[in-house]
């Protein structure tokens, strides 16, 4: 029961936590909120879903198309719609209302199409539905896929953001984004990079979801919110952070249903939450200043 | 009058939580209705002349303040003859009270609620044409005991639900039921929407000992548990599913493994009307129709149109008439009692790639239910 | 001198708005409605929200409460007094609030609190459901639209005059000079904590106000219906859209949006979603500095440097 | 003269590091006394503890025979501590005669209004600021941001006046002239406690020093005295001062 | 090796600077004298590109003209600029920041023998790499900021008062340390009120006052102006 609890926690928070990242690197690096991250996620979702219903194109397959298809989307988004606003604001404060305005516009207009597209349907389909057998506990190998995308993703993005001169020059532009020109960064550069993998990661997001998770074209705004609140408890900016979050997030939730009660699992995900935000303001890996 | 058309408006959730609900069990359905009358060069009135439908739309986007404001603009800014109600339990007694202020008779579709025959006495243009939670606890209950005395099952039954006004209603009315009927409760918890995550629940269902189980739940939540139980291996002798469960993607996406799965509705299959009413919704909504509450939605509104043609664009008129004639619809013939739909499917279950009814079992076309469910088979 | 013009068109509008209803249909009634209501929480958002920097998502907590409170006790109490015990339950619920998120600033105390909303929703979808084993509950309020109006409408007014009465109070400048730089204002003699507890509760108190006073509109009310996010992103979007730190922003933010809303969903139901967001992102281009700022850059040829006041910011975390 | 300020072993921790180490010192009433040290030996630190900026690991710190240990900065404020910081704080939404009537407006006799403004002019004037009262402060150079601090500083009437590095990066002139400035404050009876690295000011300013090293105190006493100290010259002024 | 033409540069209507010129030849050492507010510290930003000048203005790095470049291109050519208020990375770590130094393609080759000089010029710094800048003392910033510029290896240095907040004993240092600097073949553009210091180690000084350029001479010629003395070597001080 124990395990069986552990590991459906751990696997449920995988999908959190790869749900997450690219908004904690979008957030984080690129300094602009994007409230329409959840759409690309579901968007994404669609295609995979046309892919293989439609063209018999596994989402496996899929996920090699779509995800650098996200990356372009990414790129050009924040080239068309985030640079002139980022040009225009005076502050990261006034950069961050302009882009809260903008990206809910943009929310509205992917929903949109999606909606004429598709309709408002619920779209399900299986894939890697079955159960794979770890220290005798019997997991979806489609939410497995989950978990692993996200460590590897995760740690492998967190190895290359501390441990690389690259991932160094993305964290100066995060930080300080008006003096990273003072050592020769193309600041702007680095965030429209920063903000198009964002674009690529949720992609890869949506695509692993759309494998177990019924979803529908207005259901974006639920996954930015659970992104959010990954994003924030891990730390804005921090990939590691947005793992270990999304997997307290996963474990707290299968633990309240198993041992409180089902009822309260959300409650308990929105409780864990905010504790951990009392106990650091700045979240799990955030720095706190004073 | 010198009239052209009859305005016929409505305001559903195109956008937002409710728009999934919308999408496959209302609009599809509204709009086939439109299309079908138009095609026939409108609706019928006493004296035999035809008026086209114009229509007016909104959305409401799920929010219950626009849904008022909608319906507050179809009735007095847009004057429209009849309005069409909105999608849910909550939206249709959010605007029950302007339906019954402006005389408009409200045919409650997407409404599951027990204090149906409370309404009909507040509002009395108001119609409930989805039963109540008792309806569908009660069905379920006598197939769960028949299969028990039968010895196809053991008499105890784990229980889950959506919390909130759909799954408490089913719940509340389950469980005496269930007593009644000799049926041990022996699990029995209450989820938020938005669960994704079921693992801990089959774990103890599959603990508990029961036979059955039993999930009053929504399209997302249904097809989540569907792939879980394969996951976990968990096989249920019964095993009884909610909403989403009739949908046609829900018998594409389980192939043979939805054999056997029940749920609230199902309809006579092979009756024609429905046959011809399946095929015509495919033809022109580019989907099939999912299988409990559509044929009842689209239904009505040919309860609707059949009443027109009787008595006019009288709304006080047709109102009367719904109340107390019988109609020729898709879901068979129709008399309304104290403005509620009786006869109903209540409980349905997939066979041979069908989602059929199998209860009340003494309604003519019902099918005799098929357990234990068969085990999960690879895919 | 201006003061008194001001106030004098004030009391003209609020006269012309007060007899409206005797003129226009319930269409438009409804319309003032819904208007009067998104005037009143996007100005009570920004009493707080906009002037300390602190942006907040829970509107729709305290919104929620209000109309829950109505729909508990209107059997059982005279109206006033569920007003009164719904403010109540409001003062205390920000309270609470703030004294939790004192050390929270930036994106930080965005997602807290709308963590805290959706804690609210669960907290009282579990208790209503598992406790009290049911989760609708009916409104069958003796209430006209025209009352709950102008109830709206009395209200809206309070909170302009409240937070027109604070910009020019001490209690004013402390919140300029808190969302400036909290390390100065406390250096110089400010309480922090009071002032940005006693705002957060103000503004908390009139949100649940405006909860309370619609919720008869609606027959059947439950938590997915008085807790919906949505409010509190339309709140926060409209204050913002217009102009957060000003007084009449809120205001000309929340009256052309809704009215876009409205306008587009009416007449294309079926692509408002795109053309709202293109319209929005339109929007947001042309006027950097929200309505406001629009206006005053048309209307009073200021150049940027005498501006007495930038565009709101969020507070940032790590100063 | 009786101690107005007493430091009395305090001590400040940051995780491993010790920034302030057992640390005592008095500044009697009325007098100017230079807090010096190198670069990262706690000054600022000790500053912050003063003004209830940060909370002090262990120790005492009492003002006018009051203990102020661990009272928040509005309190302390209250009780007459007023400063500017060593990387100038404005309000940048304020113009700068707004920056200098939020401290009056909320000092122990509060003033508002005309009042307020007119103070704040009279102030501004004091700082060398004469009639810029309507710029916005953002686009103020560094030094006169620093300026619009001390007449900030000034406004709250203190009877402790912390001047954090407030004369660094003036040239000779201007140097000049905010020595006499301060030599004004002390005049009228001003407690004033300065961390500076500009010797020439400490020399005309200060009759007696404190000087720390990695957070702890290696001199104390007479000016002439201490920059004359071996100790204090390796390891704060170097060779070229001595 | 820099060349400045008919500078000017407006804040709103408040002309910062106008018309200024000024040459410097590679590896000199040039300091920019001036009151408060005459504009030195403008003068470094529309070099390095932090400033908008007028259209007709001229800058010229190496031959290349830096108007309307961005900022980090600017860098490319080899300058380094140590700005007013620093403008480090204060939630990075110093290691982290001195690297970042070393950011220009020119400047990776040299990268640890760069970091080597700069950790032995600031001792405090090899004690400190691990910390996070913001939670350093100020003079310790200053250190980080100087370190950083040097790591990236420039042609050209401009400082706008790097003396600002460093203990005296610094001070010294860091002027020894810039001397050598220049020996080595960079040439240094500083604005700084230490006067004294600043000419010591200068070949020649330009004054600026409101804006212009009024004055200019070789570092000797300067310190003996005596209305240099007066204004910016505290002659009038001491009377
Ligand atoms: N929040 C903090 N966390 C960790 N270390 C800190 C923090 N604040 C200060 N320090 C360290 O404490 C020491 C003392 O810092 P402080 O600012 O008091 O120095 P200072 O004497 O004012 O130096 P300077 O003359 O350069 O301003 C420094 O080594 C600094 O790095
Ligand atoms: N962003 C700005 N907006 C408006 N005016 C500005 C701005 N920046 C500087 N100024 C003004 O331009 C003039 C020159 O500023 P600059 O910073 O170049 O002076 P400086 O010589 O470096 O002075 P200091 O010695 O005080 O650093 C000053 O009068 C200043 O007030
Ligand atoms: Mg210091
Ligand atoms: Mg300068």
């Amino acid at each position: 029961m124990l395990m069986t609890t552990l590991i459906a926690g751990l696997v449920l928070g995988g999908s959190y936590a790869l749900l997450a990242m690219g908004l904690t690197i979008q957030y984080g690096i690129a300094r602009t909120m994007n409230l329409a991250y959840g759409e690309t996620i579901i968007a994404s979702a669609f295609a995979a879903y046309l892919l293989y219903n439609n063209l018999g194109i596994s989402p496996i397959l899929g996920l090699v198309i779509i995800a650098p298809a996200g990356f372009v989307f990414g790129w050009l988004v924040y080239g068309i719609l985030m640079r002139p606003l980022v040009a225009r604001s005076e502050n990261t404060a006034t950069l961050e209302i302009n882009s809260i305005l903008a990206t809910f516009g943009l929310l509205f207009v992917i929903q949109g199409v999606m909606l004429v597209i598709f309709g408002g349907n619920y779209i399900s389909y299986n894939y890697l539905n079955f159960g794979v057998e770890i220290i005798g506990v019997r997991v979806a190998a489609n939410r497995l896929l989950a978990l692993g995308l996200a460590l590897i993703i995760g740690g492998g993005l967190y190895l290359l953001l501390t441990r690389t001169r690259w991932g160094t020059t993305l964290r100066a532009v995060a930080v300080n984004p008006a003096a990273a020109p003072l050592v020769g960064i193309d600041a702007n550069r680095a965030a429209r990079f920063a903000f198009a993998l964002g674009g690529a990661l949720a992609s890869s997001g949506g695509v692993v979801v759309s494998m177990y998770q019924t979803f529908t074209a207005s259901s974006g705004v639920i996954f930015t919110m659970k992104a959010l609140i990954v994003v924030i408890m891990g730390g804005v900016g921090n990939l590691a952070g947005a793992l270990f979050a999304g997997l307290i997030l996963g474990l707290s939730e299968t633990f309240v249903a198993a041992y409180i009660s089902p009822g309260l699992t959300i409650a308990a995900v929105y409780i864990i939450f905010l504790v951990i935000l009392l106990w650091r303001p700045a979240g799990l890996f955030g720095k706190v200043q004073k | 009058d010198d009239r052209t058309s009859v305005k016929i408006g409505y305001a559903v959730s195109k956008t937002g939580g409710n728009a999934g609900g919308v999408g496959i069990t209302t609009l599809p359905n509204y709009e086939l209705w439109v299309k079908d009358v138009n095609d026939a060069g409108g609706l019928e009135l006493p004296d035999g002349t035809r008026l086209p439908i114009e229509v007016i739309e909104y959305d409401d986007r799920s929010s219950a303040e626009e849904v008022v404001r909608s319906v507050e603009r179809l009735a007095t800014q847009d004057e429209v003859d009849f309005i069409l109600p909105p999608w849910g339990t909550g939206f249709n007694l959010a605007v029950a009270p302007l339906f019954d202020r402006y005389g408009y008779p409200q045919l409650a579709v997407s409404a599951v609620t027990d204090k149906a025959p409370e309404f009909v006495k507040r509002w009395d243009k108001s119609y409930w044409l989805l039963g109540g939670g008792h309806d569908y606890a009660d069905a379920l209950a006598k197939v769960l005991s028949k299969a028990s005395s039968d010895g196809t099952i053991n008499s105890k039954v784990a229980m889950i639900s959506v919390a909130d006004g759909f799954g408490i209603d089913l719940v509340t009315a389950a469980r005496p039921a269930m007593e009644n009927a000799g049926i041990e409760v022996v699990y029995d918890v209450t989820y938020p929407a938005g669960t994704t995550d079921f693992t801990s629940v089959i774990n103890e269902a599959a603990a508990s000992g029961a036979d059955s189980f039993v999930a009053f739940s929504y399209p997302p939540e249904t097809f989540a548990l569907t792939q879980q139980a394969q996951v976990a291996n968990f096989n249920p002798k019964v095993l009884y599913l909610g909403v989403g469960t009739g949908f046609p993607v829900y018998g594409k996406n389980n192939g043979a493994n939805a054999e056997g799965i029940m749920s609230l509705g199902g309809i006579d299959y092979n009756n024609p009307e429905n046959m011809a009413y399946r095929a015509r919704h495919e033809e022109v909504t580019g989907k099939a129709p999912d299988l409990w509450g559509s044929v009842i939605t689209y239904s009505s509104l040919q309860m609707l149109q059949e009443a027109i043609k009787r008595r006019g664009l009288d709304r006080d008129a047709v109102s009367d008439e719904l109340s107390n004639g019988t109609f020729q619809t898709a879901a068979g013939e129709i008399t309304l009692e104290d403005n509620q739909l009786r006869t109903l499917w209540l409980t349905g279950q997939w066979q041979d790639g069908k989602f059929v009814a199998v209860a009340p079992t003494d309604r003519d076309g019902a099918t005799a239910p098929i357990l234990p469910k068969t085990a999960w088979q690879a895919q | 001198m201006k003061t008194a013009l001001g106030f004098l068109v004030a009391l003209t509008v609020l006269t012309a708005l007060a007899i409206a209803p005797l003129f226009v249909g319930p269409y438009q009634l409804g319309l003032l409605i819904g208007l009067t209501g998104y005037v009143t929480l996007a100005s009570a958002w920004a009493l707080f929200s906009g002037r300390t920097g602190y942006v907040s998502l829970a509107t729709v907590a305290f919104f929620g409460i209000g109309a829950y409170t109505v729909a508990v006790l209107s059997e059982t109490m005279p109206y006033p007094l569920v007003l009164l015990v719904a403010a109540g339950i409001g003062l205390c619920v920000a309270l609470l609030v703030g004294l939790a998120t004192l050390r929270l600033a930036g994106v930080y105390f965005v997602i807290f609190s709308f963590g805290l909303a959706e804690l609210v929703r669960q907290l009282v979808t579990w208790f209503e459901t598992s406790v009290n084993g049911t989760l609708g509950r009916y409104i069958f309020l003796p209430l006209e639209a025209e009352h709950i109006y102008w109830q709206l409408l009395a209200l809206a007014a309070l909170t302009l005059l409240l937070t027109w009465w604070i910009q020019r109070t001490r209690l004013g400048l402390a919140l300029k000079v808190i969302a400036d730089d909290e390390t100065v204002a406390s250096h110089i003699g400010i309480n922090i904590a009071w002032t940005k507890i006693a705002l957060f509760t103000l503004s908390a108190i009139i949100m649940t106000l405006v909860g309370a006073i619609q919720a008869p509109r609606w027959t059947y009310v439950e938590p997915a219906i008085v807790f919906s996010p949505t409010v509190s992103f339309l709140t926060l979007i409209m204050a913002l859209f217009g102009g957060a730190s000003r007084l009449w922003g809120p205001a000309l933010g929340a009256i052309p949006l809704f009215l876009l809303f409205e306008w587009l969903s009416a007449s294309f139901p079926n692509h408002y979603s795109i053309l709202l967001g293109l319209l929005f992102i339109i929007i947001v281009f042309l006027l950097p500095r929200g309505v406001v700022g629009f206006i005053e850059d048309k209307f009073q040829r200021k150049s940027p440097a005498d501006l007495v006041e930038k565009p709101a910011r969020v507070k940032e975390a790590d100063q | 003269m009786s101690a107005l300020l007493e430091v009395r072993n305090v001590t400040k921790r940051f995780g491993g590091l010790t920034a302030v180490n057992d640390l005592s010192f008095d500044v009697s009433e009325g007098e100017v006394l230079a807090l010096l040290g190198p670069n990262g030996s706690g000054k600022t630190t000790m500053m912050n503890m003063i003004s209830g900026a940060l909370k002090s690991s262990s120790g005492d710190i009492n003002l006018a025979g009051a203990p102020i240990t661990g009272l928040p900065p509005h309190r302390i404020a209250a009780k007459g501590v007023a400063r500017t910081f060593q990387l100038v704080k404005i309000l940048p939404s304020l113009d700068v005669r707004e920056n200098v009537v939020a401290a009056l407006a909320f000092r122990h006799d509060a003033l508002w209004g005309k009042t307020a403004q007119d103070e704040a002019d009279r102030l501004l004037a004091h700082a060398g600021l004469e009639s810029r009262g309507s710029e916005m402060v953002e686009n103020l150079t560094y030094i006169d941001q620093k300026r619009v601090e001390l007449a900030r500083a000034l406004a709250a009437q203190p009877r402790l006046l912390l001047l954090d590095e407030w004369l660094a990066g003036l040239n000779p002139t201007e140097l000049h002239i905010g020595i006499e400035l301060i030599a004004m404050l002390r005049k009228s009876g001003m407690t004033i406690l300065l961390v500076e690295h500009v010797m020439e000011a400490v020399r005309a300013l200060c009759s007696r020093c404190v000087v720390m090293n990695a957070g702890s105190k290696i001199a104390d006493g007479e000016t002439h005295a201490v920059l004359a100290d071996p100790e204090v010259i390796r390891a704060y002024l170097g060779e070229a001062h001595a | 090796m820099l060349e400045i033409k008919n500078l000017s540069v407006t804040y709103g209507k408040h002309k910062a600077l106008q018309d200024v010129s000024i040459s410097m030849t590679e590896a000199e050492a040039i300091v920019i004298l001036g009151a408060n507010g005459a504009g030195k510290s403008t003068l470094l930003k529309s070099v390095a590109g932090m400033v908008r000048p007028n259209t007709d203005a001229q800058i010229f790095m190496a031959g290349e003209n830096l108007i309307g470049m961005p900022m980090h291109e600017v860098v490319e050519t080899g300058i380094a600029v140590v700005p007013e208020g620093r403008g480090v990375f204060a939630e990075l770590t110093v290691r982290e920041n001195l690297l970042l130094g070393a950011y220009p393609k020119r400047a990776r080759a040299n990268e640890q023998a760069n970091l080597d000089n700069v950790l032995t010029l600031f001792p405090r710094l090899a004690e400190r790499r691990r910390q996070t800048v913001s939670t350093m003392s100020g003079g310790e910033q200053q250190m980080v900021a100087i370190g950083r510029a040097l790591m990236s290896a420039p042609r050209l240095l401009m400082l706008d008062e790097p003396s600002l907040g460093l203990a005296p004993v610094l001070v010294g240092e860091l002027f020894q340390s810039l001397a050598k600097i220049r020996e080595s073949g960079v040439g240094l553009l500083i604005v700084e009120q230490n006067v004294k210091i600043s000419l010591s180690i200068a070949d020649r000084g330009y004054l600026l006052e409101a804006g212009r350029v009024v004055g200019q001479g070789t570092a000797e010629a300067l310190a003996d102006d005596p209305a240099v003395q007066n204004a910016f070597l505290g002659a009038a001080a001491h009377t």
